[in-house]
């Protein structure tokens, strides 16, 4: 029966003494501390890259967050701003942000004049390259919103322009100053001036945190805060739906549908969805979602709708894998009490698959978060300056943009100011995300499990 | 103090079939495991399979309350009535058949749950318990029955995977008979015991015939013997004999069936 | 939807926000979209139909063309208003530090980076390494230069009006078909530029360029106006044939690298979508497209035909009709 | 009554049902839930599901269908002369679609009676002038035929409303009803839910074939017409790429080739960085790893995938390019001309990678259970043994998708390849020459300046579908794989 | 046929010493498993560890070649000595002791690969075959020596996973000797076993005693009485008693030995 023959003595002589390491041994435990570097090494050269870019980001970008202010009263002239005296509302709309510059540039001389700064600037024009192009429509609309101002001295904190603001940075040196036609040396003289009178301050500018996108024009008054909202709502609508649709859609192909070449079809097909470029997504959610169902142009939905379907692949293979590796045994289980297979998956199979599938959404929500191509054909990349929605439908449903394609807009455009703002972006964005994973990463931690 | 087989407790009077099984046949692929097996399984009663190993009793087993349903490449033909309804009928609901047919696995598979959930389980979903004392009474009676509550009842919310081997074999137990199914059947269901929880399993057993039909598979002669009435004996996929286990025991009708009980083939 | 829906050309996007910007502090509408994407994406959603779920307005780099006029009418966008709103000039910078790049011609642009050149009279493989091998007025640096990617409408200007001329004015052109190639062959020929890693294909943006000119010190790029003039501390320019590039030469047609940009309106949209008339007529009002606006400010060769510009608008007046 | 509410009353029905069914279920059984044939909630959940199916159905259909049934019908009231040259009857129509609401808003803030803005013969001047006046978006003067058209797509909406207000209610009512009698304890309510939730999960995945369909639908027809302008021959069979305006007439070359090679190349790059480093540190997390050091390395990993990757692209172009330029360029080794090279951005891409290798196979690998573990440490393997003949093979379906996924995201990525590629296509064996991707070209031509009728932009379209076939290929391989060397552990 | 307890086979006459532990605790988080056990096993004979379900036989078993090293929460503390060196010392490389110390599992847990992959997994590892032809005999002896050649020479290569549950157990122990360990510990060994294939791995535990040290854990007392030269009884965590077989079952010196053998306490 048994094979009776005994090994002939080979076994006794292979074993020696345990704290005395044979050859072979160690050449396998050599082996195994290579492997084990390997991972040690792989690690911390991803966390040394890691380490690389947000030392890159960081120090490219913490200058976004601080902004330069002036600090003046500006005359309300009413000769200026009302000619018919009337203060009706319509009268005083009349005047453009054109007609307030004068008073603006006028003001911003009387300030220079008072701190008693020598400058052969003279005119009041050339105090134009002093103070954003925002100031005027600053004052118009708070003069529109009380016309009982016209004819008073009102005090204004004026962003200052994107070039002064560049000098207090070290951005902008004194000696490119010749070539450049925006600003010259004695404005500098000047900011020097107000800086220690006090008028003129870099401080800390929330407005880029909560603020809209401005135009090229005006690299200092433009924030990221809008375009924030933009992706939320784009977040919202990809977790409801992906994550939703991905684990049902993976429940079903992976534990009811039946195992043929149909499925083997959808199956494949889903790997590659994942590989389909991102614009082409664009290019389906245009023709599907703008121009078949009409939803409107640029708003967040079309875009959340658009990043889902990018985003379903991600998560269905993810959650397939889990899925996958949960042991047969557990299923069994719970069929032999008498669970149907939809309790034996709701209740045992899915939450040991969990992690996984978080997995597969921080992933894929990271993806989506920092996609812009696909929303270039949806109208989400541009100059979309619209205000904070006042409600989850506005939210949803009107113009907005999103980090990445403000991110990406702004690394665009000319002004180096955007530049840094770019970067400044980019510190939002990976808090964003961080904030968004540190939720996902606590879960899954409560998820995992081995048996 | 094991010695030859009798047959322990009363013995029920009727006869009623709770199931019988036509020409059974199982593939694995191309493996034909079960070939062409006709039983009755009376109710109220215990039948014992026994068998060398690999000859397909827990394949068999796992057609009565089809579990090879989930095995991909399993494939079962021929009838099993259950109460006289074929179970493989189409109409038939596979959920309400195992909530019916309970089933002890061959080798423990606790849920990565705690201890008490994986009792708790069955009565939950079936609506067993009206509220949370009822649940925590119906798990305590099972975990009794099933031997074990002295060793948990300190951790009912401890996993039940960091349970000992055997410990983990009384928790399925304690599980299955929790959802107080009408059938039982149960894969060596002592294996991994010793011998005291094999005599409390045991008595559950019996206890159980009272009520239930069970049938367990088990690789102790002298198990099969104490507890069973009636004892199917498979070999190589086929069913040698069955018949009142007494009978087989002294009597056996086949010479394949007395070699076994002898000790003569595996 | 109650405001104005714009897309297409990246370049025409700078100007286009600094308009929408201060019509929506101006106006009562809401400020405009303006997507970026593209002259061609924006054109061709423009053009895919009549009403809300359409753009109400295309930039664009370049004039619209015949085949995507007849696509336009195809899908009912019949009445298109043309708006010109001024030139982009085209120049050629590199790192203010590097190499004394200050003065070029299209004969050196050609020499450098054409695969044919004349040397001694005779058209041969290119052999110049450095711009002194040809013109010793010209650093001893070898030849780089990033040049705009075949997406943008730039390398199309950049080809004819400085390669080609090139071309022509080296007697390249002659030789060649001199050489027994047609003369359409001939001008085709002359478009070319040596794909051996000394011309380097930007598809991205300027600010790209900008990088990879100051990741190579002998880089020369080729900029917008715009995008120079406001980053005159990393970059010089170089004049072409001797006329150094500003929005007056520009204008005045002297400097010879430039393009026209448009913008595209539906007329159909016209009093269906509030505020569209009045975008369009604020875009190039003088106040704002004037050579004193903010756009020309910003780098924008402001049209000196403006005033015609305005009243067609005003009469809403379309491409190729007289309503 | 606004569909906000109705979608209230309907759940409000909803709620009421699923009490009703339970309790009506429960009673069947005298209150004893095991007699029940499901479990008393799915009893509820069947009337719920039973509710809510058809109410929302119906009122679906009907948003869907009102409006073109409505506009249809006014359509035809609007003679074909009002409609303007140059516009169609859809602008009229957004016009009318105004007005209505416009009117509607008027009344209801006050600003206008009631009947006058019902009445067809008011003045339509003096009505606009009192629409302005209430802040209501009026672009055009009204003309008596949008008025009249607007007063009547009011009236019939008005009616069309109500109507399906009562319907739905009555609908929602009926199947309550009828789901509640049925609640009996033989009634297989599990089974029913069961079904319901089956249902979902279909339709979820369908998603992804509907998904499929349509990105094929958004592509053919596009593709078609460039192959009409452009021979396919060429396209699958040049090997070059060189696109020219179509202004100058047809001389573009526009082969697929070197792009695919450009493809390929800088992805195989990228794998080749990813890979190695995402599966040795997934291997290293979950198996080595310290509960702690992995509950810090592997979120800190996950940040990596999202970086924007124009953030890759500037660091492939300022910080990898002229790093490997010292080493491969003029000065070193020569095999480099520029920064820009299939290698530049290969690597920022495997950088970006790492996380979708390593995070998914980490969970994938943390699920193999520990008997199997065990088992090859009993035999006194070591641990680097079990991971490889052990672990990664029980793993390898979970780690194969990780890859694929990382292998897709490789190919369709664009920024990093236009900034540490080039834009340039190119077919050459040398990893230190710029490249580019069939990706990267599909959006650059899709976004760029020629005509968007030309064969030089409907091209995007057709490298759309071809990339489409090929992951398709390399996909029905990898499937292949996986199926071949599966080991599925119990 | 299983009567009375016997020593079957020849009495080995050397008593030196193979491993010997001394105060082992072990401890799962706050469970107190093993409760400072001292024992010293013999070379060349069969120790039995007998004792009720969860009483800690298969810790201390996991303890002899490290393998609790890989449950997080458990902690050994207290000397083990092979051959007089502590296994437990730093210098000691777990994975050299494992090859000196085998191991079968109580849960069969074959590898998801092929029978004949998971025999020559060990081999390949330790570099025990020169050739395919070697390795090939490597595998066939010791699936013959496993007592479950015949039923699976023709599906080699079949999943070790699709065996049934006593197949699977024979095939854990086919790849456990295959790497020829000096010591091999198994976890009940024949708990899924027909008395048959029991009898022939019996039969192979008394042929390897002759070169190895071989510690076995098993519920049934006749198994033990029959392969066993010593006995150690374990209770609660406690080494209760630990002696010569035929004492400890004929004369035990506990009361709780003698109840637990008796039948009286489980
Ligand atoms: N992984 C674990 N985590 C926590 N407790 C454990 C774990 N494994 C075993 N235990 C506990 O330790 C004690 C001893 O278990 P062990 O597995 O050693 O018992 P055993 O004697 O082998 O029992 P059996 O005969 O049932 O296999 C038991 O109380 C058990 O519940
Ligand atoms: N999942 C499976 N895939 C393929 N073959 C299988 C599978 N399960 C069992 N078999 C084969 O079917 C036959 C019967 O197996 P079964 O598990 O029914 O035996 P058993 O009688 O329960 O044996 P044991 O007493 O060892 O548990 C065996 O030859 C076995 O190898
Ligand atoms: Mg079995
Ligand atoms: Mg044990
Ligand atoms: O975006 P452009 O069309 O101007 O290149």
């Amino acid at each position: 029966m048994t094979d009776a023959s005994l090994p002939n003595g080979g076994a006794k002589s292979r074993h020696g003494s345990l704290t005395s390491v044979d050859a072979r041994t160690k050449k396998r435990n050599t082996a195994e501390k290579r492997f084990r570097a390997y991972g040690v090494v792989a690690i911390a050269t991803g966390i040394l890259f890691l380490m690389v870019l947000l030392y890159a980001i960081i120090t490219s970008g913490a200058g976004a967050f601080q902004q330069t202010f002036i600090k003046v009263p500006v005359y309300l002239d009413p000769a200026k701003l009302d000619k018919k005296g009337e203060r009706n509302i319509d009268d005083i709309k009349k005047v453009s942000t054109f007609g307030y510059n004068p008073l603006i540039q006028n003001a911003v001389l009387k300030a220079v004049e008072d701190a008693g700064i020598e400058t052969p600037l003279k005119k009041s024009k050339d105090m134009k390259a002093l103070i954003s192009a925002s100031a005027a429509a600053q004052v118009r609309s708070s003069v529109i919103e009380n016309p009982a101002l016209i004819g008073q001295t009102v005090d204004f904190k004026f962003l200052a322009s994107s070039r002064v603001d560049g000098y207090l940075k070290d951005r902008v040196k004194r000696e490119d100053l010749a070539r450049d036609k925006n600003i010259d040396a004695e404005h500098l003289d000047i900011v020097d001036g107000l800086m220690e009178a006090g008028v003129l301050k870099k401080t800390f500018n929330p407005a880029f945190i909560f603020g809209a996108d401005a135009s090229e024009s005006r690299a200092e008054q433009a924030g990221i805060g809008v375009s924030m909202i933009g992706s939320f709502f784009m977040m919202l609508v990809v977790l409801f739906l992906a994550l939703p649709i991905g684990v049902a859609a993976s429940i079903y192909l992976e534990e009811f549908a039946p195992k043929n070449r149909w499925t083997d079809l959808i199956e494949v097909n889903i790997s590659n969805l994942a590989a389909v470029p991102s614009i082409v997504f664009g290019i389906l959610g245009l023709a599907v979602f703008i121009q078949f169902i009409h939803l409107p142009q640029s708003a967040p939905l079309v875009g959340g709708l658009v990043l889902t379907l990018m985003t379903l692949p991600t998560i269905i293979i993810s959650t397939r894998a889990s899925l996958k590796s949960v042991p047969p045994s557990i299923r069994d289980a719970a069929l032999g009490v008498g669970a149907s297979k939809m309790q034996s998956v709701f209740h045992h199979v899915l939450p040991l698959a969990a992690p996984g599938i978080l997995t597969g959404t921080i992933i894929g929500l990271a993806q989506a978060l920092g996609e812009t191509a696909p929303l270039l054909l949806i109208g989400m990349v541009g100059y979309i300056a619209s205000n904070a929605p006042d409600g989850i439908a506005s939210g949803l449903l009107d113009p907005n943009s999103a980090m990445p394609a403000q991110i990406y807009e702004w690394a665009k455009r000319a002004d180096p100011a955007y530049y840094e703002r770019a970067w400044g972006g980019i510190i939002i964005l990976l808090i964003f995300l961080v904030t968004m994973n540190t939720l996902a990463v606590f879960l899954r931690r409560r998820f995992e499990r081995r048996w | 103090m094991y010695d030859a087989p009798n047959t322990l407790g009363d013995t029920v009077d009727q006869t009623e079939t709770k199931i019988s099984a036509r020409n059974v046949q199982v593939f694995y692929g191309d493996n034909h495991a079960i070939k062409d097996v006709n039983v009755d399984i009376e109710n109220k009663s215990v039948t014992a399979f026994i068998g060398p190993s690999g000859c397909g009793k827990s394949t068999f087993l796992r057609c009565i309350n089809r579990m090879n349903d989930t095995i991909d490449i399993c494939r079962v033909e021929g009838d099993i009535l259950l109460d006289g309804e074929d179970i493989c009928d189409k109409k038939v609901d596979p959920v309400q058949l195992r909530a019916k047919v309970g089933m002890v696995f061959q080798k423990p598979n606790p849920f990565p749950k705690s201890i008490y959930d994986n009792v708790a389980y069955g009565p939950r979903i079936h609506g067993l318990a009206k509220n949370k004392a009822d649940l925590d009474e119906i798990v305590e009676k099972s975990l009794r029955r099933g031997a074990i509550w002295n060793e948990v009842k300190d951790r009912l919310h401890a996993p039940g995977t960091g349970l000992s081997g055997g410990q983990q074999q009384r928790l399925c137990i304690a599980r299955a008979i929790a959802t107080e199914p009408e059938v039982l059947l149960m894969d060596e269901p002592c294996s991994a015991l010793d011998p005291i929880a094999t005599a409390q399993v045991e008595e559950l057993i019996d206890e159980l015939r009272h009520q239930y039909a069970l049938v367990i598979v088990t690789h102790s002669m002298q198990q099969a013997a104490r507890v069973s009435q009636k004892t199917a004996f498979f070999h190589l996929g086929n069913l040698v004999e069955y018949g009142d286990t007494s009978q087989i025991f002294t009597n056996p009708k086949d010479e394949r069936t007395e070699s076994y009980i002898t000790g003569r083939i595996g | 939807r109650d405001q104005v829906q714009v897309a297409g050309s990246s370049t025409v996007l700078p100007y286009a926000s600094i308009v929408a910007e201060a019509f929506g502090e101006n106006f009562d509408f809401p400020t405009p979209v303006v997507e970026s994407g593209g002259s061609s994406a924006g054109l061709k959603r423009f053009c895919q139909g009549v009403g809300t779920e359409h753009t109400d307005v295309a930039n664009a780099s370049r004039k619209i063309r015949e085949k995507e006029i007849k696509a336009c009418a195809e899908n009912g966008v019949t009445e298109i208003i043309e708006v010109r709103i001024g030139y982009d000039g085209i120049v050629f910078a590199s790192q203010y530090e590097g190499p004394a790049y200050n003065a070029f011609t299209q004969s050196d642009i050609f020499n450098a980076l054409a695969p044919k050149v004349m040397v001694d009279g005779k058209l041969v493989d290119n052999p110049h390494k450095k711009w002194s091998d040809f013109n010793s007025d010209l650093p001893s640096e070898d030849i780089l230069a990033f040049i705009p990617g075949t997406k943008h409408g730039t390398r199309e200007v950049f080809e004819e009006k400085v390669v080609a001329a090139g071309c022509e004015a080296t007697g390249a052109m002659e030789a060649m078909i001199a050489g027994g190639m047609s003369e359409d062959d001939a001008e085709d020929a002359c478009l070319a530029v040596m794909s051996d890693g000394r011309a380097v294909d930007i598809d991205g943006d300027y600010t790209e360029t900008l990088a990879s000119i100051d990741a190579n010190a002998n880089g020369i790029g080729v900029f917008g106006l715009a995008f120079y003039e406001n980053n005159t501390d990393k970059l010089k320019v170089a004049t072409m044939a001797g006329v150094e590039p500003t929005t007056e030469t520009i204008s005045t047609g002297e400097y010879p690298v430039s393009r026209p940009l448009f913008f595209y309106v539906k007329k159909a949209h016209i009093g269906v979508i509030p505020g569209l008339k009045e975008y369009a007529e604020f875009f190039v009002a003088d106040e704002i497209a004037g050579p004193d606006g903010p756009l020309a400010e910003y780098g924008l060769v402001s049209d000196p035909a403006l005033v015609e510009t305005q009243d067609a608008i005003a009469d809403e007046k379309i491409m190729g009709g007289d309503s | 009554m606004s569909v906000f509410w109705l979608c209230m009353i309907v759940l409000a029905i909803c709620v009421v049902g699923f009490l009703f069914g339970r309790t009506r279920a429960l009673s069947s059984a005298a209150g004893e839930a095991r007699q029940l044939h499901s479990l008393p909630n799915y009893y509820g959940w069947n009337v719920a599901m039973k509710v809510v199916v058809p109410a929302f159905g119906l009122m679906a259909v009907w948003l869907i269908a009102q409006p073109i049934v409505l506009e249809s019908r006014v359509a035809g009231m609007i003679p074909q002369s009002e409609i303007k040259e140059g516009s169609s009857v859809g602008l009229v129509m957004a016009e009318v679609r105004r007005a209505a609401s416009g009117l509607e808003n008027a009344v209801a803030s006050g600003a206008l009676e009631a009947g006058l803005a019902r009445d067809p013969e008011a003045d339509p001047a003096m009505i606009s002038e009192r629409l302005k006046e209430a802040g209501q978006v009026v672009t055009a003067e009204i003309t008596q035929t949008i008025l009249q058209a607007a007063q009547a797509f009011s009236a019939m909406s008005a009616t069309a409303n109500w109507v399906m207000t009562v319907l739905v209610i009555a609908i929602a009512l009926g199947a309550a009803a009828m789901a509640v009698r049925q609640s009996d304890k033989e009634y297989k309510a599990r089974n029913a839910v069961e079904q319901g939730i089956l249902a979902l999960l279909i339709a979820a995945a369908s998603v992804a074939i509907l998904t499929t369909i349509g990105i094929v639908l958004s592509l053919i027809f596009n593709t078609a017409e460039f192959f009409r302008l452009y021979p396919a021959l060429d396209f699958f069979t040049l090997l070059e790429w060189a696109p020219s305006f179509s202004g100058r007439g047809g001389t573009s070359q526009l082969g697929i080739l070197p792009l695919l090679w450009g493809t390929l190349y800088i992805s195989f790059i990228a794998l080749l960085v990813a890979v190695p480093l995402g599966l040795f540190a997934a291997i290293y997390l979950s198996e080595y790893a310290t509960p702690r050091v992995r509950g810090i390395a592997k979120p800190l990993l996950e940040i990596l995938a999202g970086i924007p990757t124009i953030v890759y692209g500037l660091f492939a172009l300022l910080t990898i390019g002229p790093m490997l330029v010292s080493v491969f360029g003029q000065d070193g080794l020569g095999w480099m001309s520029g920064g820009r090279a299939v290698m530049t951005a290969g690597i920022a891409m495997g950088i970006m990678l790492i996380p979708f290798v390593s995070s998914l196979s980490d969970d994938i690998i943390n699920a193999v259970p520990q008997a199997m573990r065990d088992g090859s440490y009993g035999l006194g393997a070591t641990q680097s043994e079990t991971i490889k003949q052990v672990i990664l093979p029980a793993a390898l379906p979970g780690i194969v998708g990780a890859i694929l996924l990382a292998a897709s995201r490789a190919i369709g990525e664009t920024m990093i390849v236009v900034m540490g590629a080039g834009a340039a296509a190119r077919l050459s064996l040398n990893p230190f020459e710029a490249m580019t991707t069939v990706t990267a070209k599909i959006v650059s031509q899709l976004t760029g300046d020629s005509d968007f009728a030309s064969p030089e932009a409907l091209v995007a379209f057709a490298l759309g579908i071809s990339l489409f076939v090929i992951t398709l290929g390399l996909n029905v391989f990898a499937l292949y794989i996986v199926r071949k060397y599966r080991e599925q552990y119990e």
